[in-house]
């Protein structure tokens, strides 16, 4: 039994322990749509977190997913200047954008043999670069209603929980399609094995470049749809991105993913973004001035490595 | 005991997680002497050298250095004290000079701490002097554009100048031309000569005869014999692996096991390899022999697609194809099984089903069940695990925990399942005990029988020679000699070493 | 000896990309018509642009060097700016106290980076975002404003002049020789490279590599604390933003890999951060001559690390091969 | 010796924490735009960008120069809507006068560091007949504006500086007249003794902290309670989230104070989106509050920081060039608030949601176009 216990990532027992204290102290989280709401400002995270996991578990890193969640609350913005009618091809058009800048970062990587961190920090810079040349720096344009329905729509009068939020919904398929894709395909299983051993999984056939490609492509994909909630929650902003990516690889790793690939399941990071955003939740019902969740955000960083470390080594793997 | 040992170590036990390295060793050298220390991959004897230079702490025993009892936390500390060790892997720096790695760590510095890099060129120069003029380079050269023998000669200065008493040599002919072993065994002579004390790791039986004045050999740990002069080969071999070598290898194919040639190659060359023309049987063991860098490697590197052929052509059954990426060289049904499992090989964060799956998995549709895709299930797999009686607690742990001969079951049932043609064996038994090793000598043998056109390559002769229906030799690129089952190994060392004399025996 | 050219043409890269962007700036400069920008003081004065970040490159080239990395570079010098002008609140007497503060904090950060990274063997990346984090949520909660002022002495840092070139820009060049002598010249600067180099061999060769790591940790984070003190003397006041809005940690990183320096340890050097700094203030001049909208350089910038970083990826291939 | 260190630089910590580099919350000055705003400007009222308060007028014969003239801007950043607005504003006016050869500009993308270089630069480049300054921050600009002040004429407008140096500086009534009109609103409207939360853009900024100090101090005088200052950065994503934050800890709010009304209506949508009524969110003159106001019928007040100041530079730029004289060492230009009985005279939805309405540019080349209506 302890043994079992021991086996669980202790990620969920720590979510559980912040829910409990959440609940203890703020009345507003007895009702479910305190859950709710948590869940609405969860879901960008979760999303991009999970797509940071993509390409955490080929190896690498992806920095420029802050900078493509604001390019794309700018650039819907502007293309769509409060034309509602516009909203479909623009989310398409966003959602190409991701695709390019994935396969970009991917090649990079894959051709140039350009450290990841490298390629997408010089990605970072550029699409900040390109949303600011583009806005000017300044929100400019308008997101109309419809574009906004994903991050700021609630289902009302729903049975049990009473709201729904869309943000939430798209979460929760957002997610499961990526957890498809990485714990129940082909794909996923030759993503882990090459991050866990490039060299070992190309001399056993797994094409690295479209393994690459991919992972690179879904971290960016989620990033868009992280935008287009982010843009929907509460309007066009022009920093709105910056700094996600790193909590994204925060929350990938809280939920045990082994930086530089190999081991990190889809499940656990979410439950990290979960803590994460539990974690701010919690300072805040008591009353900590907001910079105070950086410091926890850093301190939890750096025990989620040494404490997954520690386990690794006791494990003796 | 000897009384006029240098340093002496007395059972030594040391434990790595779920192993015993070493199970109650000692060993010891004199002044003025070589010691041979002989023993199969790993069979301790890189890990008895590090416990003597601190590099590991041993559970149990005791080392006397001169009679006194040291116990070494840091490989500072053996060297201060006079013990040098030369590692297989060089630990030299490429980017700085020959005189930088030789005071890596102890500059002399003048009294503003100032690096004193006058005093460290002459004290170079002064040990470089020691060889004569066999060094060709100076203390300002850089290491990277040394070769690997002017390499080791640094690291035999690095020792030199540390005034060392016992320069422990690991293998040190692995990477050497005849003329550089040549200028090697001059070397430890001279040492020999000035009183120093070497011991020498190796498991050639001519260095051996050249050099040793006493042997011992060291089997999983143990030692399996101490031999105060230099006995028979035979003698040495046996105790080396443990029985009698008569009936380690299965028994070659016989004529109507032998099929159609499967892989033919014409004019195949790239900048490794020249001229290869070369034709692989169904149900054959083909064997590859010759020196480091002969290009055996670059040859299985190339026909899996790694490193390519850039002229010539490849037909794989009559049909052309081209083998310019493993992918393409596993859809053409050609398997390589890598040399250095751990860094070629193995995913070892990954379940033991994870690494045997993941060429199914790479050659089905990606969006497929990775447990039921259109080139094996699952159960095929978890079948041809049993079926060659891998061990493991069961197959979902990692494979990191289990042992050589095992991980080289999921490694060789990963490729299976892709059915191929020809399978390319690089180093099969490196580093695995030997009572796996006549398992898998048998499994490559029956793959063979199954109609596998199969390729051994490994720089263990005896290994080459006993396993394969037919021995290639290859020298500077190029396949110069070819030799049928039964050869022995003076004449298939003498085709490989016809420009470069003498290695790979044993 | 073919090698050992082909590495020479490698340390010159840094220079090479240097003297192409001298000439692009002095194309440009014709070619709008604005040589009056094409002066010698001009030039220097280019420099003068990027003290703080000269300074913090510096720092961060031993870092990298080590084959480490340090994230926490700009909240550190948002910290140092901050610190050193409220407790100098414009009194002059209070100078050497806040410098000693600062530079003691440095040292302090330092320390805990290098620990992080040797004893609990985490990641330096995320060591030092953590860090980072931590620092920055600190001051923040601390400090939401200008923070005190610096005396008018203090500015002479920033704003003094001797014979007609600035302090700042020597205080750059001389840190610049004195880090190159430590490391060219000094055991300490020998271990740097041997560990960034080969850790493995240096801790067979003896060394005390944990250490090395943390000293070179605690020099980075010095670096980076002294060019806190110099923003908060050139800006007057610190503020607990001023770090993070120069971005001088991704700059830091960038201007190094530019230079030469090879992030996987061991290679390189101060002067290539140096012309990498100088590399990127001709960037920013060349738009500002040009005219080009202030946003669009922030493009070419980041294609300019990839490429950079890309050019020594493909070169080093080769020299394995 | 490190303790000693510590020592030292704690007890200095202490007491610098209430120490503020300037003061930001001048009583006289408090006086003095509280009389400017009930006080009559001169000047034509058709054209507010050239009113001015007051009759101290500042002597330019010395700077008189033939034309055509090159004339130069150092800007903080076009890194908001507000900012915006007033730089298209800014290029129309430019685009009115043949007598300005060249109009040299660079933006310091909201860095200070870089604003100092980029009026070293300008100053370097030798061609600037007058330099027009938009400081990032207060304190940091000062020693660069000193500097410049000794070579050529320099007007600073929108955010100062710490020095009466340049020949004047333009800017609306004031930061305490803004923050006089919203925290006087919220003292007469507010329930009695309710929680004010008040949302700011960004620290450092004189005319942003002297709008917090007069509001806060009006509301507290009021016996309103202000539970929080807390900094957006201008930004909705932000705003939104600290109020869900105040919202989630329980705290009934009866109203929040903006600094700036840029992200109102994302302050607005929070309580939206909570399922609360909507308390009393003060605004600016932004289409989208304005809008939102009139749509969902708030109780409230948008008072003005009005865009119409960026043409102000350059015509006084050309003035002092020509030696004619103009209000200074400070120009006040008239500062109008909106409230519910003029806010349709405001409403316009031909412009663009983040267009500010008191842009004073309906008569300028390029609109509507320019500034993004139909």
């Amino acid at each position: 039994m302890i043994e079992r216990l021991k086996q669980i990532n202790p990620v969920f027992l720590v979510l559980a322990l912040l829910f409990v204290a959440i609940a203890i102290l703020s009345p507003y989280f007895l009702q479910p749509t305190g859950y709710m709401n948590f869940l609405k400002r969860a879901a960008p995270i979760a999303i991009l977190a999970v797509g940071q996991l993509y390409v955490i578990n080929s190896g690498g890193f992806d920095l420029s997913a802050g900078a493509l969640v604001t390019l794309t609350v700018i650039g819907s913005s502007i293309l769509l200047d409060g034309d509602a009618s516009a909203t479909w091809w623009v989310v398409l058009v966003m959602l190409g954008v991701g695709v390019i800048v994935g396969t970009a970062n991917a090649l990079v990587v894959s051709w140039l043999k350009v450290p990841s961190i490298i390629a997408t920090l010089g990605m970072m810079i550029t699409l900040s670069g390109v949303a600011l040349t583009w806005s000017g720096g300044a929100p400019r344009g308008y997101l109309p209603e419809n574009f906004r329905f994903f991050g700021r729509y609630l289902i009302k009068d729903v049975p049990l929980i009473k709201i729904l939020p869309v943000a939430v919904i798209v979460m929760v398929i957002v997610c499961a399609g990526m957890w498809w894709l990485m714990h129940r395909t082909n794909y996923g299983k030759r993503l882990i094995a090459m991050g866990d051993n490039p060299k070992a999984a190309l001399l056993a056939g797994v094409p690295l470049t479209e393994t690459r490609i991919i992972a690179f492509v879904v971290s960016s994909v989620s990033a868009v749809i992280a935008g287009i909630l982010l843009g929907g929650f509460a309007g066009v902003s022009t920093d709105v991105g910056v700094g996600l990516e790193l909590q994204a690889i925060t929350a990938a790793v809280i939920g045990g993913a082994q930086l530089l690939g190999g081991r990190g399941t889809v499940g656990a990071t979410i439950a990290g973004a979960l803590v994460l955003q539990a974690m701010f939740t919690l300072l805040n019902i008591l009353g900590f001035p907001k910079p105070i969740r950086d410091v926890v955000q850093g301190l939890i960083l750096i025990s989620a490595v040494v404490i997954a470390g520690y386990r690794r080594r006791r494990s003796g793997g | 005991m000897t009384g006029d040992a240098i340093f002496e170590m007395k059972g030594i036990t040391k434990v790595f997680p779920g192993i015993k390295a070493l199970d109650s060793v000692s060993f010891s050298a004199r002044a003025g002497e070589v010691h041979a220390l002989v023993g199969e991959n790993g069979a301790g004897k890189s890990t008895l050298m590090k416990v003597l230079s601190g590099v590991y702490q041993a559970e149990e025993g005791e080392i006397f250095l001169r009679g006194r009892k040291v116990r070494f936390q840091h490989p500072l500390e053996s060297l201060t004290q006079g013990v040098s060790v030369i590692y297989q892997e060089f630990s030299l720096l490429p980017d700085r000079t020959v005189a930088e790695n030789i005071f890596l760590g102890r500059e002399p510095t003048n009294r503003f701490g100032i690096l004193d890099a006058a005093r460290m060129r002459r004290e170079t120069r002064n040990v470089l002097a020691l060889f004569g003029d066999r060094h060709r380079f100076g203390p300002d050269t850089l290491v990277s554009d040394l070769d690997v023998a002017q390499q080791q000669m640094v690291e035999i200065a690095k020792a030199l100048s540390l005034n060392a008493q016992v320069i422990v040599m690991d293998e040190p002919t692995a990477a050497l031309n005849d003329a550089e072993c040549d200028l090697l065994f001059q070397l430890v002579e001279d040492l020999r000569g000035q009183g120093r004390s070497i011991v020498y790791i190796t498991h050639r039986m001519r260095e051996i005869r050249r050099l040793a004045d006493r042997v011992t050999v060291i089997k999983d740990g143990k030692v399996a014999a101490a031999f105060d002069d230099v006995p028979e080969t035979g003698q040495i071999v046996e105790a080396m692996v443990g029985r009698d070598i008569g009936h380690f290898y299965p028994d070659p194919a016989t004529s109507d096991e032998v099929g159609a040639p499967v892989l033919t190659v014409h004019g195949g060359g790239n900048a490794r390899l020249f001229d290869i023309d070369l034709e692989l049987c169904a149900g054959q063991i083909t064997g590859f022999a010759g020196v480091q860098g002969a290009g055996r490697t670059a040859l299985a590197l190339a026909l899996f697609g790694a490193e390519p052929f850039e002229t010539g052509t490849v037909s794989v059954e009559g049909q052309p194809v081209s083998l310019t990426s493993p992918r393409k060289a596993a859809k053409a049904g050609i398997a390589m099984l890598p040399g250095d499992r751990k860094a070629e090989g193995l995913m070892l964060m990954q379940s033991v089903r994870d690494n045997g799956m993941i060429s199914a998995r790479a050659f089905s549709n990606p969006l497929g069940a990775p447990n039921n895709t259109s080139v094996a299930t699952l159960d095929q797999m978890d079948k041809l695990f049993d079926a060659f009686d891998l061990r493991a607690a069961n197959y979902e742990v990692e494979i990191q925990s289990l042992s050589g001969g095992n991980q080289q079951k999921a490694i060789v049932a990963r490729w299976l399942s892709l059915a191929p043609k020809v399978l390319i064996f690089v180093e099969p038994t490196r580093g695995i005990d030997v009572n796996t090793k006549a398992v898998i000598y048998a499994q490559m043998r029956s793959l063979a029988q199954d109609g596998a056109a199969v390729m051994a390559i490994s720089s263990d002769l005896p290994e080459v020679l006993g396993i394969s229906d037919r021995v290639l030799v290859m020298s500077d690129g190029k396949i110069v000699a070819e030799f049928g089952y039964g050869a022995s190994e003076t004449e298939v060392m003498h085709a490989a070493t016809e420009a470069h004399l003498g290695l790979e025996t044993s | 000896m073919k090698p050992a050219r082909s590495r020479n043409l490698m340390a010159f890269a840094p220079f090479l990309l240097l003297m192409a962007a001298i000439a692009v700036y002095v194309i440009v400069a014709v070619l709008t018509g604005q040589t009056q920008f094409l002066t010698v003081e001009n030039l220097l004065g280019l420099l003068g642009r990027s003290i703080a970040l000269g300074i913090t490159a510096v720092g961060q080239t031993f870092a990298i060097l080590i084959a480490s990395i340090d994230l926490s570079v700009a909240n550190l010098i948002s910290v140092s700016a901050v610190l050193a002008s409220s407790i100098m609140s414009g009194d002059p007497s209070m100078m050497l106290p806040a410098i000693a503060a600062v530079l003691a904090v440095g040292v302090v950060v330092g320390l805990i980076n290098g620990l992080i990274i040797t004893q609990f063997e985490v990641n330096p990346l995320i060591a030092t975002l953590g860090m980072a984090l931590v620092l920055q949520g600190l001051l923040s909660a601390t400090f939401n404003n200008f923070a005190g002022e610096v005396p008018e002495e203090f500015q002479v840092f920033a704003y003094g002049q001797v014979g007609g070139i600035s302090i700042s820009l020597i205080f750059l060049i001389a840190l610049t020789v004195a880090a190159w002598v430590f490391l060219r010249f000094t055991r300490a600067g020998s271990n740097i490279y041997s560990v960034g180099g080969n850790p493995d061999a240096a801790k067979l060769a003896g060394m005390r590599t944990t250490r090395v790591v943390i000293m070179a940790h605690v020099i980075c984070s010095v670096c980076a604390t002294i060019a806190g003190l110099y923003l908060a003397s050139r800006l007057r006041s610190g503020a607990p933003w001023i770090g993070r809005d120069g971005v001088y940690d991704l700059e830091s990183i960038a201007v190094v890999v530019i230079g030469g320096t090879a992030l996987s340890g061991g290679r390189g050097g101060v002067w290539g951060t140096l012309m990498g700094v100088m590399i990127f203030s001709l960037i920013d001049s060349i738009f500002n001559i040009a005219g080009v909208d202030a946003f669009a350089k922030q493009i070419l910038r980041g294609i300019i690390i990839v490429a950079a970083v890309a050019v020594y990826a493909v070169r080093s291939r080769r020299i394995e091969a | 010796m490190i303790n000693k260190f510590t020592a030292t630089a704690l007890a200095a910590l202490v007491v610098a924490l209430p120490a503020q580099a300037q003061n930001f919350d001048d009583p006289v000055e408090f006086a003095k735009q509280k009389d400017m705003l009930g006080a009559a400007a001169n000047g034509d009222a058709e054209t507010p960008w050239l009113q001015y308060y007051g009759d101290v007028m500042a002597d330019t014969s010395a700077y008189k120069k033939d034309g055509p003239h090159t004339i130069c801007f150092s800007n903080a950043g076009v890194n908001n809507p507000w900012r915006v607005v007033g730089w298209n504003t800014m290029q129309a006016e430019v685009e009115r006068h043949d007598n300005i050869a060249d109009f040299v500009v660079t933006d310091a993308e909201g860095s200070d560091d870089k604003q100092i270089a980029d009026i070293e630069d300008l100053l370097a480049g030798g061609t600037c007949d007058a330099l027009i300054v938009s400081p990032n921050t207060t304190a940091a600009l000062t020693p660069a504006v000193e500097k410049a002040c000794a070579q050529l004429p320099v007007i600073v407008f929108d955010r100062g500086v710490n020095t009466d140096c340049p020949v004047t500086f333009i800017k609306p009534v004031g930061g305490y007249g803004f923050g006089i009109q919203s925290g006087e609103f919220i003292a007469a409207n507010a329930p009695e003794g309710s929680d004010v939360l008040m949302l700011r853009i960004l620290p450092g900024v004189d005319v942003l902290e002297t709008r917090y100090s007069a509001a806060k101090r009006i509301m507290e005088e009021a016996g309103l309670n202000i539970v929080g200052a807390e900094f957006t950065d201008g930004d909705r994503a932000k705003t939104k989230a600290i109020v869900e934050d105040y919202i989630q800890r329980g705290t009934q709010l009866g109203a929040v104070w903006m600094d700036a009304g840029a992200t109102s209506v994302a302050a607005i949508e929070a309580f939206e989106d909570m399922g609360l009524e909507v308390p009393i969110v003060t605004g600016e003159d932004q289409q989208d509050f304005l809008q939102k106001w009139q749509e969902i019928g708030l109780n409230t007040i948008a008072p003005t920081y009005p865009t119409y100041q960026w043409r102000t530079p350059i015509l006084a730029a050309l003035k002092v060039l020509d030696g004619e004289a103009i209000p200074g060492p400070e120009w006040n230009l008239p500062q109008p608030a909106i409230t519910s009985d003029n806010l349709g005279d405001f409403v316009n939805p031909s412009m663009p949601p983040l267009h500010y309405a008191a842009c004073g540019c309906e008569d300028m080349p390029g609109y509507p176009e320019r500034w993004g209506g139909k």
